[in-house]
């Protein structure tokens, strides 16, 4: 691989040296088939959503296929924040020097109280805040409701000085008012999109495949509406954005950098092939050259209306 | 540094060297792939696909049912059932196999241990075979209770026979051994004569019998679980199942658990 | 085929002899493999959504394949409403005895003079209202904005006494409250759902792949939304739904019945498969046959909280 | 009552009965199908599928390369590009092939046609192999004008040259034949002698140089036009490309077209 090319990115306040990292709940530093050398390759190491507390998340059958999709119902199981820091954070340090957490929580103070506690932590280099998980006591959700989502945003940016990234729902009318919202609410950077809400029902069983009836649908099924979604923003709403959802090759990431998307995180396409986000990162570096770019800036967001 | 270096699965590509249809929906399939074949453990399984394009999505976990670390293959047993599984009951020697293994924990086969039963039915079988295996080499006696609907998917039960001190057939139509429950025959057994260990395939049925005889006769007992896996290395908690001490991955912790410690709700 | 299940299905004032009819747009009567014997089986018969006066449509390309998705940007190219009646009606008569026809307008006024225009016209048995396709002059749309859905609805119920079907639009945060307001306002069925938006990009020539840059998203990719909105709404809203999205085989349409609907339509499937409707009809019927059931009314909505 | 009742497209499955590389990514396949065979004419296409899974999830579009209504069978000629064309690829003899067609209007040959000129480049031969093999059966005198990126991409080079009266090549490596444009070489033998019709496959460069010659020197011209299709028969409207009249459906209103009424954006 010739260095002629750089893959550096700046989303704001955060700088990365590739655009390429995991999906958050699709990557565990503890069950990982990449190597030390492996893991710094990547743009930045994003472990799954964590909680204040210790949960159990949702009851089985967590996990279900669909055409081209993924339906998980897995919920936040989460061994709480002092075993994250205690026990994860050190892996996570020596694999590499961008890290990103993300953070769940049931109500404004969980989120906050979560935030204000990994202030502290140098080796944090962000956070990403994952609006579409729980449900509040009252029924609404963080990802869908404009007023809440600006609350939440706000409230955190003062128990924390570090990058904000909202990781926002596509279950919306309009992803450009979330985006535009959280933007205003103190947001620097944006992660577009979360999963759609699904459903599948076992006919012969008449059963719901997942244990929790419903559950969030990621895959390349999603990743059209996903760039869709990404180049809406970028058109209207000045933030760096970091695209997720169906990519499972360097064209699919590439896809959405041309739409927008400064960064791009990978899920549901680790599970097949564990080695997904290193050939990403190279087959990117080769479309560069191939088309004779010299930095991976000449290419973002070039996809205008 | 990384917690579960010791054991780190591969991803490789193997090579598919025969595809037998043996009866019915049933398949097996030899693999050849030394890396694998050399580290796998009876119990264990992999993560195996055989499509580039994303319908179907997801690998698909299977056990070891065979292990030829000289020659660098293994088998797999396989009942083709879902668009996983007719890919690859159509797949031809030479074809590609993307493999991740070997994965899980593995049956504990504990230190003088003198016999085992084994609880089998239909396609459960296939996990069964290794550890059966493997404790044939070992000298240990065996007794094998297998079932299924009818008489022709008693898979492999020349080669059990062969091996074993005992085997045990029921069969839901009754086309051979007898009807009814097979534990029923365990329980005779378990009347007469100390088992050290009962291993049992996934079916939960057949669990919770085992269950219930270990309350009576207190035996070691161990299942081989299956559960929907996205990953199966332990990245995605999407394979739980609840046992005793809250959800555990069947992928990582498992497949194979202390009876004891399993709950099926109902 | 053994006559002993029936198939028939009441939606409200409409009254179907099995659930399965073409989704509006992916079936044209003058184009079909199917003989007069087999468009007769089909439960109804529904053309391309039409438009009161004469437009051409979008600019190619209009398709393009995704993972196990199509996106089209055909737009609703349509002779007008004169023309439909003139030439097309007369065909559709001798197919099948229940039409229904889907509208397409940019104006609330654009709407009511189709529905007026049609009212006459004894062998239509229903309108349904195409409401996620153009843009108001404003820029909102019909199908994501509950004030102007029940507008419209509302005022093409005073140019019509045919029961209007109004089909919704997945892009929104709760399908639940559009079907109320769709049914306050005097919707008597729910079509759910029209295609999700969507992009994609060709990133070798980094052009569209789409000539009017957006598309909407219909295939396997999207039945599970489509399976989890059909639930949602058969939970909270009284009134029959009609499911569409994805469904290419008899066990994805009893997967929608289960879920609530009571009738099923079949869109992006009939391309690759022109049979595909009248597989799933004799689907159904062995499902029914092989469960024991007598009537397909027994399996509607049969998955509950 | 079916307004095109006469010429209804069928839905069949056929055989594959051989599958050849020819070289680099070109490959001929042979289908039988007999229904479609006998009904199959120059210029007319299929849908085709070689997948039961969803991904890839249409049928591909391939004109008839030949036609052997005898023995019931048909053959196309393609370049393995993507999804679809990767399977076909890798099918064998025996694989089933589904099918809807003959689909489209095919090559109009005029009454009193003395000579025609086909102009193609790389694949683009592939539709217009049949008009040649029937243009030589009713005795007109072919003039053949073809194009590629490299000599061995010319393909059926040796079949052409043995049925026409004159063969041109270019190629742009200047592999084989002269480099440039291959109209080039029909503007030269324009300027000698009247060509009744000119035949041009889907290239929008080659076509726009048939018009402005055929503005010069006044020929009849048809070019096969390629869009991409969901259904193929008229259904969804995906397929449209402009004309003077406004858009047109390739697979219905075409896919040939007289050159003139075809307009191209740029
Ligand atoms: C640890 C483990 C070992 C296994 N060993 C064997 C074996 O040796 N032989 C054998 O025939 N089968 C075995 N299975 C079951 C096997 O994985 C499924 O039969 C197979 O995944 C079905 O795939 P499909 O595409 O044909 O079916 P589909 O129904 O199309 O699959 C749809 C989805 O459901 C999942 N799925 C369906 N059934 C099961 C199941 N029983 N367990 C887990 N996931 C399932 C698939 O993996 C896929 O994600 C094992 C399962 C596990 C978890
Ligand atoms: C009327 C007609 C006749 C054709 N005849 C031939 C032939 O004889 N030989 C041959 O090699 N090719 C022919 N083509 C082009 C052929 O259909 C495409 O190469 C093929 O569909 C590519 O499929 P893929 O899955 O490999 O590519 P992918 O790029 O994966 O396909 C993605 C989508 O784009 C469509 N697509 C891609 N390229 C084309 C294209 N050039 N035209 C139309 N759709 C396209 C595919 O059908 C599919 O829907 C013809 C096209 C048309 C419209
Ligand atoms: C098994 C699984 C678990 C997930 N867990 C989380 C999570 O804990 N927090 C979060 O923000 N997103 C979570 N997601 C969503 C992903 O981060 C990602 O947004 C989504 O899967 C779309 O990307 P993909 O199509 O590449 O998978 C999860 C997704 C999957 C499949
Ligand atoms: C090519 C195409 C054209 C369509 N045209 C219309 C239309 O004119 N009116 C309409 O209401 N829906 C239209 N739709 C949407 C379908 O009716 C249907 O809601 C959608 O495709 C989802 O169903 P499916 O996944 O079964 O295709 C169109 C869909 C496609 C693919
Ligand atoms: S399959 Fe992912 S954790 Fe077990
Ligand atoms: S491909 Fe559907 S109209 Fe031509």
């Amino acid at each position: 691989m010739t260095k002629e090319v750089s893959l550096e990115v700046d989303l704001g306040p955060l700088h990365l040296k590739n655009p390429i990292m995991p999906a958050s709940g699709t990557f565990d530093i503890r069950c990982t088939l990449l190597n030390q050398k492996e893991l710094n390759r990547l743009g930045a190491i994003l472990p799954k959503s964590i909680a204040f507390q210790e949960r159990e998340g949702n009851p089985g059958p967590r996990i279900c296929e669909t055409d081209c999709g993924l339906l998980n119902a897995v919920g936040v199981p989460s061994k709480g924040v002092e075993y994250f820091i205690k026990e994860e954070l050190p892996l996570l340090k020596k694999a590499n020097n961008t890290i990103i957490v993300s953070l769940m929580g049931n109500s404004i103070p969980d989120f906050c109280n979560l935030a204000g506690y990994l202030n502290e932590n140098k080796e944090i280099s962000a956070l990403e805040i994952n609006l579409s998980c729980p449900n509040l006591n009252n029924g609404i959700l963080f990802g869908v409701n404009q007023d809440k989502l600006y609350e939440l945003i706000f409230n955190i940016k003062k128990n924390t000085s570090k990058p904000i990234i909202a990781k926002l729902s596509p279950n919306v009318s309009d992803i450009r008012e979330m985006a535009l919202t959280a933007k205003n609410a103190g947001a620097q950077i944006i992660t577009v999109a979360n999963t759609l809400m699904g459903m599948a029902i076992d006919v012969d069983k008449q059963v719901f495949r997942l244990g929790n009836t419903m559950g969030g649908l990621s895959g390349p099924a999603i990743r059209p509406i996903v760039v869709r979604m990404i180049w809406e923003i970028a058109q209207s709403v000045d933030i760096p954005i970091i695209g997720v959802g169906g990519v499972y090759c360097a064209e699919n990431a590439i896809e959405m950098l041309l739409a927008g998307a400064s960064a791009v995180q990978i899920g549901s396409a680790n599970f097949f092939n564990p080695h997904v986000m290193l050939e990403v990162i190279e087959g990117i570096e080769k479309y560069l050259i191939k088309k004779k770019y010299n930095s991976i800036q000449d290419i973002i967001g070039l996809m205008k209306n | 540094m990384k917690i579960e270096n010791i054991n780190i699965p591969l991803m490789i590509s193997g090579n598919l060297i025969e595809n037998i249809n043996l009866n019915d929906n049933y398949y097996r399939m030899r693999i050849k792939a030394p890396q694998i074949a050399r580290k796998a453990k009876p119990g264990q399984f992999v993560m195996l696909s055989m499509w580039k394009n994303k319908d179907p999505f997801l690998k698909r976990p299977f056990s070891f049912y065979g292990i030829e670390s000289d020659s660098g293959t293994f088998d797999i047993l396989y009942k083709e059932i879902g668009k996983g599984t007719q890919i690859m009951a159509k797949s031809k020697a030479g074809d590609l196999v993307e493999l991740i293994g070997p994965l899980g924990n593995g049956f504990k086969i504990p230190e003088n241990t003198n016999n085992i039963a084994v609880v089998a039915r239909g396609i459960g079988i296939a996990a069964l075979m290794p550890l059966i295996l493997e404790s044939k080499k070992r000298g240990i006696a065996i007794y094998a209770f297998l079932s299924a609907q009818t008489g022709n998917l008693l898979l492999c039960s020349n080669e059990i026979n062969s091996i074993s001190e005992k085997v045990f057939y029921t069969t839901d139509d009754g086309s051979k051994g007898a009807k009814g429950m097979v534990t029923n025959f365990l329980q005779n057994v378990l009347k007469e004569e100390v088992i050290d260990v009962v291993y049992v395939c996934g079916s939960k049925r057949l669990t919770k019998h085992i269950r219930n005889l270990q309350r009576k006769y207190n035996f070691l007992a161990f299942v081989s679980l299956e559960e929907h896996m996205a990953c199966g290395i332990g990245a995605c908690k999407g394979c739980v199942h609840k046992t005793n001490d809250g959800y555990k991955r069947v992928c990582k912790e498992g497949p194979i658990f202390p009876v004891e410690e399993v709950i099926f709700d109902d």
